[in-house]
């Protein structure tokens, strides 16, 4: 039932994009036929995989298509289910927010065709790489959501930019999945047989267990985007179309994780602890980088992309954390981080998305990209900036919200570090704690100034000052992610208890006693040892809203009188005068530094006597390492390689018959 | 838990409240008597207070709605951090509702409005005092994450109350870990009640200030809510310092006496830390905003060697 | 057994294949145009001479028409084609400069005894009075692409490509006593053509860089001084 | 057995009609027609061959298994569609005045000659015959290749013909060799060129012979492969001819040379697994040396293109290596991948040379930095060229995908570490194949830059057969390359 439900919804995405190839110059079957086949598909797909997540036994199917002796066999078990659940709320949601979106593409000539044509391919990929289960079809879902969120990427290939980055994402997304193909491949070779049941019953040496590891971590950390692989997504996330951008960081990492969850945790099985130190500090580190390089972007977009990264990076130390648990044999604590790792991805997928849609809309209205030219959005835009405020707060992980739900369950799982053995790894997981606080901290700071410089303070453009309200579809979309981020912060219990049957099937344990006081407390190990009452927190502060309310607010006070803002005396303040991104990140970049790599210029004419400045200039370039330490010296590597080679062919044929020639000589050596 | 219980955490939540301005009147006393000023009465902050209540509130015509809900949302969430906090018992049910990770989330909060209000008006001194705020917490808080972890190993739990009745059951202890955390706790409770050698409560110094330039733009009841909170901060802090550094006297079952005792104890102890913060801020000078961060960066490393000092000093297994 | 006990054709045969051997050397050295086309047509007509004999002492009728075929198309058809195109592009007295003519020599020499080390796994096994001829052949081959490789006249190189077809043709002669009719029909009709395309060759060539030094065709290289670097 | 006569003599006769018809656009007509005629032809015989098992012709001169079966229906169908793409683009290039109409004559008949050598070569048992053609088959193109006349194109010609002429001479030697040795065993002589016979005798013949005589013909027919370094003519050659002739030189011709050094490894390996023979595996280890080399240095050539077709024909040569190496490898599963390869590769590369065709006709030059916008120009081109370019770099859902699936898979289980270098090869060509591509279909339109009347038909068929290839392998196909399979490795593979 499920299964077919979920086979329903890629057959609407399929739908979805085969009726977009109508759509050349006629917006409205993008908007009243694909979007709401994309909607369709994302709802049947969210209910799949709810039912699936709750459901438990896991359900198999074949399809009529792949190789004679390979065909494509789909599976949708809970883990499967979860991920579903994830693409499917994202889907329905960009379903309705899309078809307002895309009514400023009705003029001039955008190619509308390959918009709804490959997001629907994008999603329909995506969901079949989740429901696959042999790693052919694995593969080829993969590669087609690649591919053809590689479309998606290039969609304004107007500008150079944009260009460029679709290149560096295809050839990292091809790079990646090739990575991936060789870690199927070494399971597939010990494990005879490409079909993920083969791949389970195999017990693997541990040699060849990690390098299956490690091929799947880089490929699949490729695609999440952790560092230093990183470099293609703070590119490519942001030039495509906004929604499209919501389903890349929302889903797609996600995506990924999934394939990282399922080959570690499902297909090789037998984990080793090392593994999981060293997902822990990749990590943590694509955690504090993340976030600190989000902090210094100025392009919206960029900075939520960065965000992203940060967030992978929390994943992937929970699921660090899970793997140090599971191989020292702490299944039980190994369900904790599990659980941890997942509820934060199905948060992340949330806020992330309801972000982007918020900064579709706002670029949408304000035809800006750089927030340097946005500001007192919040009074134009009043809806957008409310679930803009939700989504901030969650993914600054601040309570009640869900982002702090999953973060405050990864600390426990942290904390249960003293229960193992090795000193080396008591030591490890708390620095790593530690990372995360500093991140946590870093990212209040990152959405502080996302959302005070965005949507506070006073419009820094003509744009922004005349930006207008909203098509009902992209608030309501927005709405809805912001509600269930939430819920989903309120009653964290309802997810983790569904989570629980994930981790039964992962580790063989599950969060026993997390639900077990109602659904109003929330207790990883023991009452005693920690617990959280998200729904008692929000009625406190309510409470403590309604009393001082009640109690302070004076009777009969005189209402507010408006005045003017505080000048100190000096004329009318303007836009000018206020705070802008770069200046409030300037502390940060100043502490960290190192981070970065920054060239700042000031230009400061100055007059005859010096001591008056007349004119004043300021450039700031801010960039990260890799680029200069990975990526160039590797591309410098194969031109050079290629000039060399080149000489092969150097234009005299004589020299062409001698090299026959002496091929022959060589060969005739060798066989005699 | 029983009705009694609830009670005695509204009651006890009520005191924290109310007390909270006693604490901050109690220090400035302290600091005028060593500076041989004279001292304003034990009544002025409430006196303050009542009069900003009073008073009408203006409003810069640029301010956003959230500019006028973000005293209501900090104050509230500042109470209720101050709820969970066992100040005379540790019997006490709220603290289940949150436990350290979450009071520290709460403080997040705070910070959260308490910044965005500051860039709200679109002023630039609000925009530097949030920078400043952010920027400056963003190394505190992981500090402050630190410490608790810290005791959070020691003590197997990160609920404050059983945290507390865990150390006060093992008696005197002496824990290296216990101690590079204190001193990391009172380092960074300097910098987050914005307090001298961090922050200057009492001067409006556009170079330095980083608190006041946030709450630059508020008049009347917000200005009152905005003090209120600081105040309860600042108290937030000294509980959780004397009540799990010096848990002797906390009180561990609801009787009569106990919790008595466990009033008079905190009173004491509360005073004591007054008398030594105004100690420090009198002998210490102001340090310049870019100096803070080596501050703090100290706080920080004093909280990961505790943590550090007890996996390595004292488990063992 | 050494070569008394062969009988006096056998003997002969390897006189020929000798021979073959030494007007390989010849074309090598040889530099003028049209002394070298005679020594090719020479060469022609001793491969020719030699399939008779085959054709004589082990009496393979259809041999005898192959030798006619060989004496004709590479003894007298291709050198009198060769020789009009050096007439008509004036180039019959043209003198060729050898590099270094001496190494050259020595190369063919190593040549010479390389193929024999090659092929002696093969000459263990034959029965064949004739099989060394094997290594005479490779020998001829190999000069013949030393040939191609040293010289950069397009009607020397063609001269080069067609001793290495004499080459061939004698390997399948003397060694396995000619391949199946249709077969060596089939080959002398692409040699055949192949020296026809040449000849339109020479004239296209001619006609573009106005010269035959294959040396001057290298407009299509990929060495960045011929195409900018593009990073 | 009529089929196969129809399928050689059709083109043979074709070449001979059209060298007298003197209107262009009646002989582009002819020639399609002549195509589709030997098309059904060769469907025919590949259905007779199919349900009566393998097909010796009286004499033993043709010898037609499920080998050499679907690379002729393959030949036939690509010569098809090319036939159908080169009667426009051809109507162009002579109203461009590249080509004046006596020689319009000479393109035609060669066309059809060189289909026939391709037929001829492809179904023939004799070893001998099987190197006429071959070396046929260079005659019939080379004249085509400095068909424009233009220096570049002169040169290209003349090192086609002097190149490929002294490696076929080679393959000939080897060819004499292993007659040498047949002499041996067989007793008639003139058997002793048929594959067939030699195939039964295979295990006697003397492995040290065969083993110089498959040096020689490697070396021969590797240099009409496109081994490097033997591969030096074909950039050129495929650069400078006539775009339809890129497409089956690309699509036809080199498979050809690899289909007669494969025939020849199926008599090789035997010999050498006499005890006596200390390497067995000398022939595969050759292959796989030479393929590999081949992949990683046309990969790396990539990096440096400026001129469209040159790039398409070096990643030919990446493809062929590819193949190459898995024909080394041996074994079912690499067998049946180099097989299927071989199909999608020449469907692909043929569409792709007909879309570069379309799209140097937009641009009016061959030049990559001058090609520009193409998806804005003609959408139709500008996507035929993205999705052929994404499909020959092995993206799925395309067939190319599968097949390099399988060819890795083989790797890794047989040559575990030699994946690595496979997939860095992989990923550096995909490289060097997008940062060209990726300016030439995007952007903005340079100015004078307009639409031309283009037939996209033949690269959608072609394309779209790729991805069914690549979504699922019909099962008669899977059948036809498993009895392949079964014929070269002596394994079933399904």
């Amino acid at each position: 039932m499920a299964l077919n439900l979920a086979l329903a919804a890629v057959l609407a995405a399929l739908a979805s994009a085969i009726v977009s190839l109508a759509a050349h110059r006629r917006i409205g079957v993008l908007k009243w036929l694909s979007f709401p086949l994309l909607g369709l598909s994302g709802l049947a797909a969210a209910v799949a995989g709810g039912m699936a997540l709750a459901g438990g036994d896991a359900q198999v199917a074949q399809l009529p298509l792949g190789l004679p002796w390979l065909p494509w066999q789909v599976r949708l078990d809970v883990l499967a289910g979860l991920f579903l659940l994830i693409i499917g709320i994202v889907t329905f949601a960009v379903g309705i927010f899309g078809p307002g979106y895309v009514s400023e593409y009705e003029h001039g000539d955008h190619p509308l065709v390959q918009l709804g044509f490959f997001t629907g391919l994008f999603i329909a990929g995506m969901q079949l790489v989740v429901l696959a289960n042999d790693a052919f079809m694995f593969m080829i879902a993969w590669e087609l959501m690649s591919l053809s969120s590689y479309f998606l990427v290039v969609f304004h290939h107007e500008q150079a930019a944009n260009r460029r980055a679709g290149f560096l994402y295809l050839l990292m997304a091809h790079v990646g999945g090739l990575t991936i193909l060789l870690g199927y491949g070494v399971l597939a070779t010990f494990g005879g047989g490409f079909d993920f049941d083969a791949m389970r019953v195999v017990e693997l040496t541990p040699l060849w267990a990690s390098v299956a590891f490690a091929l799947a971590f880089i490929g699949f950390g490729m695609k999440a985007g952790l560092v230093p692989l990183h470099a293609w997504l703070p590119e490519a996330h942001p030039v495509a179309p906004s929604h499209i951008s919501a389903l890349m960081s929302g889903v797609m990492l996600k995506v990924a994780v999934y394939g990282f969850v399922r080959v570690t945790f499902d297909l090789i099985g037998e984990v080793q602890w090392g593994w999981g130190v060293t997902a822990l500090l990749v990590g943590s580190v694509s955690a504090l980088l993340g976030i600190l390089y989000a902090m210094q972007q100025n392009d919206l977009k960029r900075l939520l992309a960065y965000s992203s990264i940060e967030n992978v990076g929390v994943i992937f130390l929970g699921l660090g954390m899970a793997m140090v648990f599971m191989g020292t044999g702490h299944e039980g604590l190994g369900a904790i981080a599990l659980i941890a790792a997942l509820f934060h991805a199905f948060n992340h997928a949330l806020f992330k998305s309801l972000l982007f849609l918020g900064a579709g809309n706002v670029i949408q209205r304000t035809h800006e990209q750089n927030m340097e030219r946005m500001g007192g959005l919040l009074t134009r835009l009043p809806y957008t900036g409310v679930f803009f405020l939700i989504g901030s707060m969650s993914i600054a992980s601040l309570p009640p919200f869900n982002g702090f739900a999953s973060e405050w369950l990864t600390f426990q799982a942290a904390l249960q570090a003293v229960a193992l053995e090795n000193g080396v790894l008591r030591i490890v997981i708390p620095f790593t704690a530690a990372m995360l606080a500093l991140t946590g901290a870093l990212s209040v700071a990152c959405f502080v100034k996302a959302y005070g410089v965005v949507f506070l303070g006073q419009p820094r453009s003509r744009r922004a000052r005349h930006a207008r309200a909203t098509a009902w579809g992209m608030r309501g979309a927005q709405g809805m992610l912001a509600l269930f981020c939430l819920l989903a912060g309120v009653f964290p219990n309802v997810m983790v208890g569904l989570l629980g049957n994930v981790s039964q099937l992962l580790t063989g344990a599950r969060m026993a006693s997390a639900t077990q006081h109602g659904w109003l407390w929330l207790t990883p190990v023991s009452s005693t040892e920690a617990s959280y009452s998200a729904p008692l927190v929000l009625i406190g502060i309510l409470l403590a809203w309604w009393l001082i309310w009640q109690l302070l607010h004076p009777r009969g006070a005189r209402s507010v009188r408006r005045g003017k803002t505080w000048d100190c005396g000096f004329g009318p303040l303007n836009a000018r005068m206020q705070y802008t991104g770069t200046s409030f990140a300037m502390p940060l970049r100043r502490i960290f530094s190192p981070v970065w790599r920054i060239d700042e210029k000031v230009e400061r004419q100055s007059e005859a006597e010096g001591l008056r400045v007349s004119r004043l200039s300021h450039q700031l370039q801010v960039s990260d390492h890799s680029w200069y330490a990975l990526y160039e010296p590797i591309g410098r590597l194969v031109l050079v390689a290629a000039r060399r080679i080149a000489r092969l062919q150097q234009g005299n044929i004589r020299v062409y018959i001698a090299y026959s020639f002496f091929t022959l000589l060589v060969l005739l050596w060798l066989i005699s | 838990m029983t009705w009694a219980g609830w009670l005695l955490a509204l009651l006890q939540a009520a005191l924290f409240v109310a007390a909270a301005p006693l604490l901050t009147i109690w220090v400035k006393r302290n600091k005028c008597w060593l500076q041989n000023r004279r001292s304003p009465s034990l009544l002025q902050p409430y006196r303050d207070l009542a009069k900003l209540f009073r008073k009408q509130v203006v409003l810069s015509e640029n301010a956003s709605p959230l500019f006028r809900s973000a005293p209501y949302i900090v104050f509230a969430v500042t109470v209720l951090a101050a709820a969970t906090i066992p100040l005379i018992s540790t019997q006490l049910p709220t603290t289940a509702i949150a436990d350290m990770i979450v009071l520290v989330g709460f403080l997040a909060v705070v910070r959260f409005f308490l910044a965005l209000a500051g860039m709200d008006v679109g002023t630039a001194f609000g925009g530097m005092g949030a920078s400043r705020e952010v920027s400056l917490s963003a190394l505190a808080e992981p500090a402050l994450l630190m410490v608790i972890f810290t005791l959070a190993m020691s003590a197997q739990s990160t609920n404050l109350a059983s945290t507390v009745q865990y150390l006060h059951d093992a008696g005197l202890v002496l824990r290296p870990s216990l101690l590079f955390a204190l001193f990391g706790l009172l380092l960074v409770a300097v910098a987050e009640s914005g307090r001298i050698p961090v922050d200057n409560p009492a001067t409006h110094l556009e170079l330095t200030m980083v608190h006041e330039a946030m709450i630059l733009e508020y008049s009347g009841r917000h200005l009152a809510l905005m003090e209120w909170a600081a105040q309860l901060k600042l108290m937030i802090f000294g509980v959780l310092i004397v009540n799990i550094f010096f848990p002797w006297g906390v009180a561990t079952e609801l009787s009569a006496a106990a919790l008595l005792i466990g009033l008079v104890a905190v009173l004491v102890k509360l005073a004591l830390i007054g008398v030594v913060l105004a100690f420090a801020e009198t002998a210490l000078a102001k340090m310049r905003v870019f100096m803070v961060p080596q501050f703090l960066n100290l706080a920080f490393l004093l909280a990961l060697l505790g943590a550090l000092s007890h996996v390595i000093l004292e488990v063992d297994i | 057994m050494t070569i008394a006990q062969f009988s006096l054709p056998e003997q002969l045969v390897l006189i020929l294949a000798a021979l073959v051997l030494f007007t390989s050397f010849a074309l090598l050295a040889q530099q003028r145009m049209l002394a070298s086309i005679h020594v090719f047509a020479w060469q022609g007509a001793l491969v020719a001479a030699a399939t008779a004999m085959i054709a004589g002492v082990y009496d393979k009728h259809h041999l005898y028409f192959s030798a006619l075929m060989t004496l004709g198309l590479k003894a007298l058809l291709i050198p009198w084609m060769l020789r009009r195109l050096v007439d008509r592009l004036g180039i019959a007295h043209e003198v060729e400069t050898v590099v270094r003519p001496a190494l050259v020599m020595l190369a063919a020499a190593a040549l010479v005894v390389f193929s024999y080390y090659v092929a002696l796994p093969i000459e263990k096994l034959s029965s064949l009075s004739t099989r060394s001829t094997i290594a005479i052949s490779m020998a001829v081959v190999l000069i013949g692409m030393l040939m191609m490789v040293t010289r950069s006249q397009a009607v020397s190189q063609v001269i080069g490509f067609m001793s290495i077809e004499n080459g061939l043709f004698f390997a399948a002669v003397v060694s396995t006593h000619g391949m199946p009719m249709v077969v060596e029909l089939g080959i002398a009709f692409d040699v055949l053509v192949a020296a026809v395309l040449f000849g339109v060759f020479f004239l296209q060539i001619r006609e573009s860089i106005d010269s035959l030094d294959v040396d001057r065709l290298n407009r299509l290289s990929e060495t960045d001084e011929m195409n900018g670097t593009r990073e | 057995m009529i089929g196969l006569y129809f399928t050689l003599l059709l083109p043979f006769g074709g070449a001979l009609l059209l060298a007298l018809v003197t209107n262009p656009a009646v002989a582009g007509w002819l020639n399609v027609a002549i195509s589709v005629g030997t098309l059904v032809a060769a469907v025919t015989l590949a259905l007779s061959v199919l349900d009566q098992g393998p097909l010796l012709s009286p004499g033993g001169w043709f010898y037609i298994d499920a080998f050499n079966i679907y690379l002729v229906a393959l030949t036939a169908f690509i010569g098809v569609t090319t036939a159908i793409f080169s009667r426009p683009y051809m109507t162009y290039v002579l109203s461009e005045g590249w080509v004046r109409q006596r020689r319009m004559r000479l393109y035609h008949a060669m066309y059809q000659g060189f289909m026939t050598t391709m037929l001829l070569a492809l179904t023939t048992n004799n070893l001998g015959i099987l190197w006429v053609a071959v070396e046929g088959a260079t005659l019939a193109t080379v004249l085509l290749v400095s068909l424009y006349r233009t220096p570049e194109s002169v040169e290209a010609a003349w090192k086609y013909f002097v190149l490929c002429g002294v490696g076929i001479a080679q393959a000939l030697f080897g060819t004499v060799l292993v007659y040498f040795t047949a002499a041996h065993v067989l007793q008639a002589p003139d058997i002793g060129l048929n594959w067939t016979e030699l195939r039964g005798v295979a295990g006697q013949l003397d492995p040290t012979v065969m083993s110089i005589a498959f040096v020689f013909l490697l070396v021969g027919y590797g240099t009409k492969i496109g081994l490097v370094p033997l591969h030096n003519w074909l950039p050129d050659a495929h650069s400078e001819g006539p775009t339809p002739m890129s497409a089956v030189l690309s699509g036809l011709l080199l498979n050809v040379g690899l289909y007669a050094v494969v025939r020849i490894k199926m008599l090789v390996d035997p010999a050498l697994a006499d005890p006596s023979f200390d390497n067995p595996q000398l022939a595969g280890h050759l292959m796989m040396g030479f393929g590999l080399l081949s992949f990683l240095v046309a990969g790396l050539f990539l990096h440096r293109q400026q001129d469209i077709k040159r790039m398409f024909s070096y990643s030919s040569i990446e493809h062929m290596g590819l193949m190459t190496f898995a024909f080394g490898i041996g074994g079912p599963l690499a067998t049946f991948g180099a097989l299927l390869h071989m199909t999608v590769h020449s469907l692909t590369k043929s569409a792709i040379f007909v879309t570069v065709g379309h799209a140097t006709h937009i641009a009016g030059t061959q030049a990559i930095e001058k090609i520009r916008g193409l998806i804005k120009t003609q959408p139709h081109v500008g996507w035929g060229l993205l999705l052929g370019t994404a499909a020959i770099a092995g993206f799925p859902p395309f067939g190319v995908f599968t097949s390099e699936f399988m060819l890795l898979t083989a790797t890794m289980e047989s040559w575990p570490w030699l994946s690595v270098v496979l997939l860095s090869g992989l990923a550096i060509a995909f490289a060097g194949l997008f940062r060209n591509i990726h300016p030439m279909v995007y952007g903005s339109v340079p100015e004078g830059q307009l639409p031309v009347k283009a037939n996209m038909l033949p690269v959608a068929v072609h394309l779209i057969l790729v991805l069914w290839l690549g979504l699922s392998i019909p099962p008669f196909l899977a059948q036809w390359f498993d009895q392949a399979t079964q014929l070269i490795t002596g394994s079933h593979f399904l």
